[in-house]
């Protein structure tokens, strides 16, 4: 592990942030540990931002915060409740959403479909936010009786977080959104997601186009080999010369 | 001391629900020896079960081999379809010396089969019964018909005999159609033949499976009233279950004139065992032949049962029917001769097959009716 | 280290038949577990290398059944006399009209091929009929009780063995050309159709091998028994071995079966290790894990399919040929595909698929069940009924039931042996 | 290099390459851009062979392809690289690259059983250029790793690590930077120049980041609604209204509200 | 020239037990497709399930006769499914439980749930025989003809016969109306289309909040609840045998698969091409023809393209030529 820059996030005095994995060790299934001891949190009406190198445990970090992954030390804690036992579906039930990096769509059914998938649990009417999303993305109101696997990439991605937005969660988690979509679709996903923040709900997400990411974070974390490499204001990272260098392409 | 005897069946596969009631046949026999305490000096007469499935060639040959050289019978009561009972003679019994009794193979070419003086069966050729059932059609004056069998060598070989017995006298065929046992659906075979017409549909299949079926399709459809039956189409669910629209049908089993027949079915019907069912004639007399052959050789050995099966089975001698084994043993411990009649008339020709006679019957109210024998 | 425990145990239980129930039982399973190796080796290469779901395994074991026959049996000239040229000219007029109708695919204009098609198809099979018909229904006139077939060439067994893969291989051939775009089951279903097609022609083709009346007392590579028993120098070293001249004599053809089906065995699984480690079996799996990317790389997925489709398939025929041989006779009415094709699946994929030596210890040890279940579930009822009292109702009828025992016990040891080794007993790697 | 002329590939009745025409100029670095759904995926599956076209043409220096399987063009020098990462999941990383080299002595049936020692000679071979490019994607810690297990910008890694271990002469990258850190895609960067300028190879590739497209590729097509837009230099291309209405846009526009 | 009787024949011998025959395969097909589609595998103890829904079925029949209720003209059988259907679910359930659950966690490859559905075939057959045993056995009670042969002849006067069994008429209803139930079910209500999002993408269903074992729960009811109403209906029409049962397995396959697994109308599609091109293809025209052609052209043969025997392999190679021009079937199904 590299050097602890700054201390993580959540100290002692401040108020427990709404979602925090603390200390998080384990690996998929008897493998060897992928995440070692890392820290990620996230406050009301944040946006924390995860940036790191391919294989850094970025993924592997949401999946344990999410419960799909069973964590050897560690615990994960969301307003002030340990969820560390919950299994992903209670997790959801809890008002988690998280749109994953790979695999995050329902290829055979149709866009609609998908994205009333994503307000499975919700009893109210969904047409008012499905409409938002349409509004965010047009291309899927076009191509809303379409199977969601014969989308182009771009499209999958859109399609992926509308369904997560469907959720209307009380914290949301993207494992890099903005893979594979133009640019002005990219700066229509990070507007809507400053305007989901300042809702007040928490924003987490891994991403690749740091830069971009990393302007609109409240805070952000490097991992590096599935420990904090470092963690400061999304400024302060954009500013740190060693970050820019090793992480965010110079 | 035990003498035991396999009894080789498929208990599982396409004639399942056959020979649980075969092997309760035979079995009866074996009773019957065992509690006339007239057998040979305290040996008890034991049955060995084992699957023949049938259709597995491989199985039973396993299933064989291991009866002979695991548990040591001394002849096989089996097998019952020709394939498996093919399988089993040439590679198990023949190599061992074990004798086998069919009462259910009739195939004509095993008939032909190199046995080694080891196969019997107590069932007719199906090159005989053919000849019988041309002639009862022809007697009813029939004389065109179209005919289904079950597609197995008993069906194909009976309805090549029957088929060159029935145009040999002139009758005329419209179409022969074979059909698979226990398949789903017979329409398209009955379509087939309805088109094709005849007087009559001759059935040569099994009462409990294709043969069922097809009769059930044409009678639905409105395709042939009137049937002529193959032996195994003889049986009563067949009855039960389609009876009143099979009135003024007719066919031929083989059968014994009367007394063998009600003997074993009063036997049969004291120990609670189906009696109606096919085959179950056959297989008391396979398994009765085996332990009369046994007492006259003197030993329960595999080689007095080869060498005096025949002897036991043919005049000269008293005839035996069923019920009356002990009598037999009797006869057969004092030096005497036997000549086994049993519940199917028993006389085995050739090489040891049975002879076969049949009886000719109609169905009138839902009852199977003799009008002769043949 | 697994690998030869696994085989140690299968070794054990054959042994332990010999010892408990007899040698000759035990050689028997043997020889048989051989053959099924043979099989599930060749299951093995379609499936767990190139992932080719075929559900026909009966249609290329039948196959090499019919091999045996058409190579061993003498030839019937009576029968050859009556219409065997013109038997043959149908055939092979047959066959034109089926290379001609995937000419005039090739040939016409996207418009018009498909009536083209059909029309030859149409017309070409009125021809074949009129030809056929008559000429069939002549040889199968001649003598139908004992031959009413062509007959063989009258060669040597052993050598049904190659041809039987041979057979196998130029119908798979055939096959493949046509199925092989199919996938997984939509492929497994076209496979077991055509199994069941290749069955029905078998059966139903009386001048080809007797159909269903069977062909009986095929040649053997063995001495027979008897001949054995007679030979006083055979049963001279008997004595001196101081067993009985007919189980000596049943155990020395058993022995010779097994050695012969064992060097098979040997050879194919040989070349067959060879093959999966060398890049030909990287390939293999390449293309089984993701045809688009394989196809990027530059592997003709299709020949790939079709060849590795043949191999497989004439592994299939060759211990087709084998089973028959042992038999002694070809049954076309036995080929069930229960028995001839999904327990050769469960050889496989119990036994550990993508894994050659998985395929064989599957064979051995499922058909050991297969064939020991029978005792197994009788044992099992004898205890279960033990303790009741004689002449209740439960009891009788559970003992009535006893057979039906032998597939359930069947089912509850498959479950449970995939119960702890979910991926076979023996994974790939 | 590449020349394709009005070409169409339609799904049902939707068209979602219409009448698309380029040219990709021998030893160049194409870029070709456009918002999601324009077709380009479409456009590299019907030139790769993996879609037959629905009309239209691709000649390849003068030759027609349309139509030739993909085997077929890798073994003329085409390769491509795919958008969603297709990886030989349960092969390790190391397999994953071995296989890609075509005419392998031991992918013949028959040299697999005898000529055992011209296979381990070139086997060695292989693996070590295999090596040679896992280290390069910074991976080769995880070579005997089962490609299955990768992470995602891993397995788009090991994607492009394919391409590396043949001779090509034109290679088709689909998003290779989607997903990869920008340090590392920065090396890869460096590379495809590399490749470009000391072997001659042509590069066409689809990239959303305008940032490195403006570094390497030199021209950019614009493709939308399955039609060329616009092409030229990444300059022309920033500037052109169409582009920015239609693809780039104007940035973000609550950025301030935020931080 | 005789337009009507040719009708009638071809209508009696060929369409009407085609579509009978075609939509007892869809219902058979229908189970098949949906434990395809949602839980992605073969499921090879289908048929025996079939048996065993068939069997609790029966013996609920004969309950009820015994105590003296039957339907009417309906077979009392209709009456006793509840219980039939209870029977089969409660054995697939349990079957779920201590069989297929493990291998889901393990995320098994579907191969392998195909042989351990194998496996449970073997133990549903002993299970069903152990109980009824291995006879066949005939339970249909009522009225068994809509029409029969003989009535139809006299009414109309025509030489041909047309009879339409009770059976055949409520197959095809039923097959019809559950088709339609099912397809509705599966794209229109939140438990159906969390099935089939449970299908698609496991994972992600999970991260919506789709409760999977409830899925499987679902699913394995509508499965027992349909080959158990398949099972019944082909049982009244033909008869009960455990292994006739286990003998549909094939064509049923065939079915599923010919009209696209996955898709339920696609088991219908299937069905039909089934059992048109078993019944079809091997009809013998003559009887027709002569009906249609003047006396002189009537036909000497029997025009018959086949022989029946290969009624199954005709059927098969249709299947095949579909599966050319469809590779996965008519209505485009899943591949695992
Ligand atoms: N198999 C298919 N069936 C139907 N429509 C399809 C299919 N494949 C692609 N499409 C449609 O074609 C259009 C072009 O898709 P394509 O994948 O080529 O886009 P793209 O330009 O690569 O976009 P992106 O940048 O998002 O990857 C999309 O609108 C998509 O919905
Ligand atoms: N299912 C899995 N089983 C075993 N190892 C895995 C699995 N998924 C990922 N890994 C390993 O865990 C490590 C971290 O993976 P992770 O997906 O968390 O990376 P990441 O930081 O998200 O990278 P990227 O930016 O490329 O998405 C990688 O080295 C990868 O090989
Ligand atoms: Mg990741
Ligand atoms: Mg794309």
């Amino acid at each position: 592990m590299t050097e602890n820059a700054t201390m993580p996030a959540a100290t002692p005095s401040a108020p427990a942030p709404f979602l925090i994995g603390e200390a998080m060790t384990g690996g998929y299934g008897r493998g060897a540990d992928i995440l070692q001891g890392c820290t990620i949190a996230v406050e009301r009406g944040e946006i924390a931002v995860i940036v790191g190198p391919n294989g850094a445990g970025k993924s592997t970090a949401m999946k344990a915060l999410f419960g799909m992954l069973t964590l050897r030390t560690g615990r994960v804690v969301l307003d002030g409740e340990d969820i560390t036992t919950l299994s992903p579906q209670a997790r959801v039930a809890k008002g988690m959403g998280f749109v994953p990096q790979t695999r995050n769509i329902f290829p055979s059914m149709t866009v609609e479909e998908n994205l009333e998938m994503g307000a499975f649990l919700r009893r109210d009417d969904l047409r008012a936010t499905m409409e938002q999303i349409y509004g965010l993305f047009p291309i899927l109101r076009d191509k809303r009786r379409q199977a969601a696997g014969e989308l182009s990439g771009g499209q999958r991605q859109q399609v992926a977080v509308g369904r997560a937005l469907m959720t209307k969660p009380s914290v949301l988690m993207l494992d890099e959104p903005t893979a594979g979509v133009s640019p002005i679709v990219m700066d229509e996903l990070f507007d809507r997601i400053i305007e989901v923040s300042r809702t007040g709900i928490p924003i987490l997400m891994v991403e690749q186009n740091a830069r971009q990411a990393l302007e609109i974070a409240d805070k952000g974390y490097v991992l590096v080999q599935g420990g904090n490499a470092f963690t400061g204001t999304g400024q302060d990272l954009l500013a740190d010369p060693q970050v820019r260098r090793s992480f965010l392409g110079g | 001391d035990d003498a035991k005897i396999g009894v080789i069946m498929g208990y599982t596969g396409p004639i399942e629900s056959l020979t649980p009631a075969m092997s309760d046949a035979a079995e009866l026999a074996m009773i019957e020896v065992n509690d006339s305490g007239k057998f040979l000096e305290g040996v008890t007469l034991v049955s060995v079960r084992a699957d023949s499935t049938c259709v597995d060639s491989a199985a039973a040959t396993a299933a064989a081999e291991r009866l002979v050289t695991t548990d040591g019978i001394v002849a096989i009561m089996g097998a019952d379809c020709s394939g498996v009972t093919g399988a089993v003679l040439s590679n198990v019994a023949v190599p061992n010396g074990v004798p086998m009794v069919s009462p259910s193979a009739t195939s004509p070419a095993l008939s032909e089969v190199e046995d080694n003086g080891l196969f019997f069966r107590t069932a007719p050729s199906d090159a005989r019964q053919g000849e019988v059932l041309a002639g009862i059609l022809q007697e009813r004056g029939i004389s065109s018909v179209a005919v289904t069998y079950t597609n197995n060598d008993y069906g194909k070989g009976f309805a090549d005999a029957f088929e060159a017995a029935f145009t040999g006298t002139g009758g005329q065929i419209t179409l022969t159609s074979p059909h698979e046992d226990n398949k789903a659906d017979y329409s398209a075979e009955v379509g087939a033949l309805a088109s094709a017409g005849g007087d009559a549909l001759v059935v040569l299949g099994y009462a409990d499976s294709g043969g069922k079926g097809m009769i059930q399709a044409a009678l639905d459809s409105g395709a042939f009233d009137t049937f002529a039956l193959g032996d195994g189409m003889y049986s009563e669910t067949l009855l039960a279950d389609l009876g009143g629209d099979l009135e003024g049908s007719f066919g031929s089993v083989p059968w014994a004139e009367g007394e063998g027949a009600d003997a074993f079915a009063k036997a049969a019907e004291a120990a609670g065992i189906v009696a109606e069912s096919t085959y179950t004639r056959e297989s008391y007399d396979a398994a009765a032949l085996i332990a009369l052959a046994m007492m006259k050789g003197g030993e329960p050995s595999s080689a007095a049962v080869a060498a005096n099966l025949l002897d036991v089975a043919n005049a000269p001698g008293e005839p035996i029917l069923p019920g009356e084994l002990g009598k037999a043993l009797e006869i057969l411990a004092s030096g005497g001769d036997v000549d086994y009649v049993g519940a199917t008339n028993v006389e085995l020709i050739g090489a040891g097959e049975a002879a076969g006679s049949y009886r000719y019957y109609e169905i009138k109210d839902a009852t199977f009716e003799t009008v002769s024998f043949k | 280290m697994r690998t030869l425990a696994l085989f140690a145990l299968v070794a054990a239980l054959i042994l332990g038949t010999g010892l408990l129930q007899s040698w000759n039982s035990a050689l028997l399973i043997l020889n048989m577990g051989l053959v099924s190796a043979v099989m599930a080796l060749g299951v093995n290469l379609q499936w767990g290398l190139a992932g080719l779901f075929n559900v026909g395994v009966m249609g290329f074991v039948a196959l090499g059944g019919l091999a045996v026959v058409l190579t061993s049996t003498a030839p019937v000239p009576e029968a050859w006399a009556a219409g065997g040229p013109r038997l043959l000219a149908a055939l092979g007029c047959g066959v034109a009209v089926i290379a001609g109708a995937v000419l005039v695919w090739r040939r016409l204009p996207k418009r018009l091929r498909g009536w083209g098609v059909a029309a030859l198809l149409v017309a070409g099979f009125f021809v074949y009929r009129a030809l056929f018909d008559p000429a069939a229904t002549a040889v199968e006139a001649v003598n139908p009780a004992a031959t009413g077939y062509l007959g063989g060439l009258g060669l040597p067994v052993l050598l049904a063995w190659p041809v039987g893969g041979l057979l196998a291989a130029a119908v798979a051939w055939a096959i493949g050309k046509t199925a092989l775009g199919l996938r997984s089951d939509y492929l497994a279903i076209a496979t077991l159709g055509i199994a069941e097609i290749i069955i029905a022609v078998l059966k139903n083709e009386d001048w080809l091998a007797r159909g269903v009346k069977n062909v009986t007392g095929l040649p053997r590579p063995v001495p027979y028994e008897i001949d054995l028993q007679q030979d006083p120098g055979f049963v001279a070293r008997a004595a001196d071995l101081g067993i009985d001249p007919t189980t000596a004599s049943t155990l020395t053809v058993k022995l010779g079966y097994g050695l012969l089906f064992a060097a098979v065995l040997v050879l194919l699984l040989v070349l067959a290790q060879l093959a999966l480690n060398s890049p030909w079996g990287r390939m293999m799996r390449a293309i089984r894990d993701n045809e688009t990317a394989a196809r990027a790389m530059g592997k003709d997925v299709t020949a790939r399919h079709l060849q590795i489709f043949i191999l497989g398939s004439a592994l299939c025929g060759i211990a087709g040929a084998m089973m028959t041989t042992l038999d002694g006779q070809l049954t076309p009415g036995t080929y069930q595909p229960l028995r001839y094709t999904f327990l050769i699946w469960v050889m496989v994929i119990v036994g550990g698929s993508g894994n050659n030596f998985g395929a064989v210890l599957g064979g051995f040890l499922i058909w050991f069940l297969w064939v020991q279940v029978e005792p197994i579930g009788q044992a099992l009822m004898a205890v279960l009924t033990a303790g009741m009292a004689d002449g209740s109702w439960l009891k009788a009828h559970l003992l009535d039931s006893v057979q039906h025992m032998r597939l359930l016990t069947m089912g509850v040891i498959l479950l449970l042996v995939l119960r702890f080794a979910p991926r076979g007993l023996l994974p790939e790697r | 290099m590449i020349r394709v002329e009005s070409l169409h590939r339609h799904f049902g009745g939707f068209r979602a390459v219409d009448g698309a025409s380029l040219t990709i100029k021998t030893g160049s670095i194409t870029g070709l851009v456009g918002p999601n759904g324009a077709g380009k995926t479409t456009l590299f599956n019907v030139i790769a062979g993996a879609l037959p076209p629905t009309s239209g043409r691709v000649l390849m220096e003068g030759e027609d392809i349309t139509g030739l399987a993909p085997h077929q063009l890798f073994h003329k020098g085409l390769l491509r690289t795919f958008q969603i990462a297709h990886e030989f999941s349960s092969m390790s990383c190391r397999e994953n690259l071995m296989m890609v080299p075509g005419g392998q002595t031991g992918e013949g049936l028959w040299a697999s059983w005898f000529q055992r020692g011209r296979i381990a000679q070139e086997e060695a071979a292989l693996l070590k250029k295999a090596d040679e490019v896992l280290d390069f994607l910074t991976i080769s810690h995880l070579k005997d790793e089962k490609a299955g297990n990768l992470s995602g910008g891993q397995k788009k890694l090991l994607e492009l690590g394919r391409t590396m271990m043949v001779e090509a002469r034109i290679v088709f990258l689909d998003e290779v930077g989607a997903g990869v850190n920008r340090t590392l895609l920065n090396t890869i960067g460096d590379a495809i120049l590399r490749l470009n300028r000391e072997r001659g190879y042509t590069f066409c590739m689809i990239e959303h980041d305008m940032e490195f497209i403006g570094r390497l590729c030199d021209p950019v097509i614009v493709m939308a609604e399955g039609r060329v837009l616009a092409e030229g230099s990444v300059e022309e291309i920033k500037a052109n209204e169409a582009v920015i209405e239609a693809y780039l846009g104007t940035g973000l526009k609550n950025k301030d509200m935020v931080g | 020239m005789d337009v009507l009787n040719a009708l009638v024949a071809l209508a009696n011998f060929v369409l009407i037990p085609a579509v009978a025959y075609g939509s007892q395969l869809a219902l058979g097909a229908l189970g098949v497709t949906l434990v395809y589609g949602i839980l992605r595998f073969s499921n090879f103890a289908h048929g025996d399930t079939m048996a065993w829904g068939t069997m609790c079925t029966i013996l609920a029949t004969w309950g009820l006769q015994a105590a003296g209720i039957t339907l009417g003209p309906l077979p009392t059988a209709l009456l006793a499914l509840p219980a039939g259907i209870l029977g089969a679910a409660l054995l697939v359930l349990a079957t779920d439980r201590m069989v297929y659950r493990f291998y889901r966690a393990q995320k098994a490859k579907p191969v392998i749930l195909v042989i351990v559905s194998m496996g449970v075939m073997f133990i549903y057959n002993g299970l069903t025989r152990f109980v009824i045993g291995p006879d066949d056995q005939n339970f249909a009670d009522g009225e068994r003809f809509v029409i029969n042969a003989r009535d139809f002849r006299e009414m109309t006067g025509l030489a041909e016969g047309l009879a339409l069994r009770s059976t055949q008429v409520l197959t095809v209803v039923t097959a019809v109306l559950v088709v339609a139930l099912l397809f509705w079910f599966l794209t229109h209500t939140r438990t159906g289309k969390s099935m089939r999002a449970y299908a698609d993408n496991e994972d992600l269903a999970l991260l919506s909040g789709i409760n999977p074992e409830r899925v499987v729960l679902v699913t394995w009811i509508i499965v027992a609840a349909l080959a158990t109403v398949a099972g019944v209906l082909y049982g009244l029409d033909k008869s009960f045998k455990p292994f006739t049962y286990f003998q549909l397995l094939l064509p049923v396959f065939a079915a599923a698969i010919v009209g696209g697994l996955g898709s339920p109308l696609g088991a219908i599609a299937g069905g039909f091409v089934i059992a048109f091109s078993e019944v079809g293809l091997t009809y013998a025209w003559k009887k027709v023809a002569t009906y249609l052609l003047p006396e002189s052209l009537a036909p000497e043969g029997l025009l018959q393209l086949m022989g029946t025997d290969y009624k199954f392999a005709v059927s098969f190679v249709i299947l095949v030529i579909v599966l050319l021009f469809r590779p996965t079937g008519l209505f485009r199904g899943k591949s695992v």
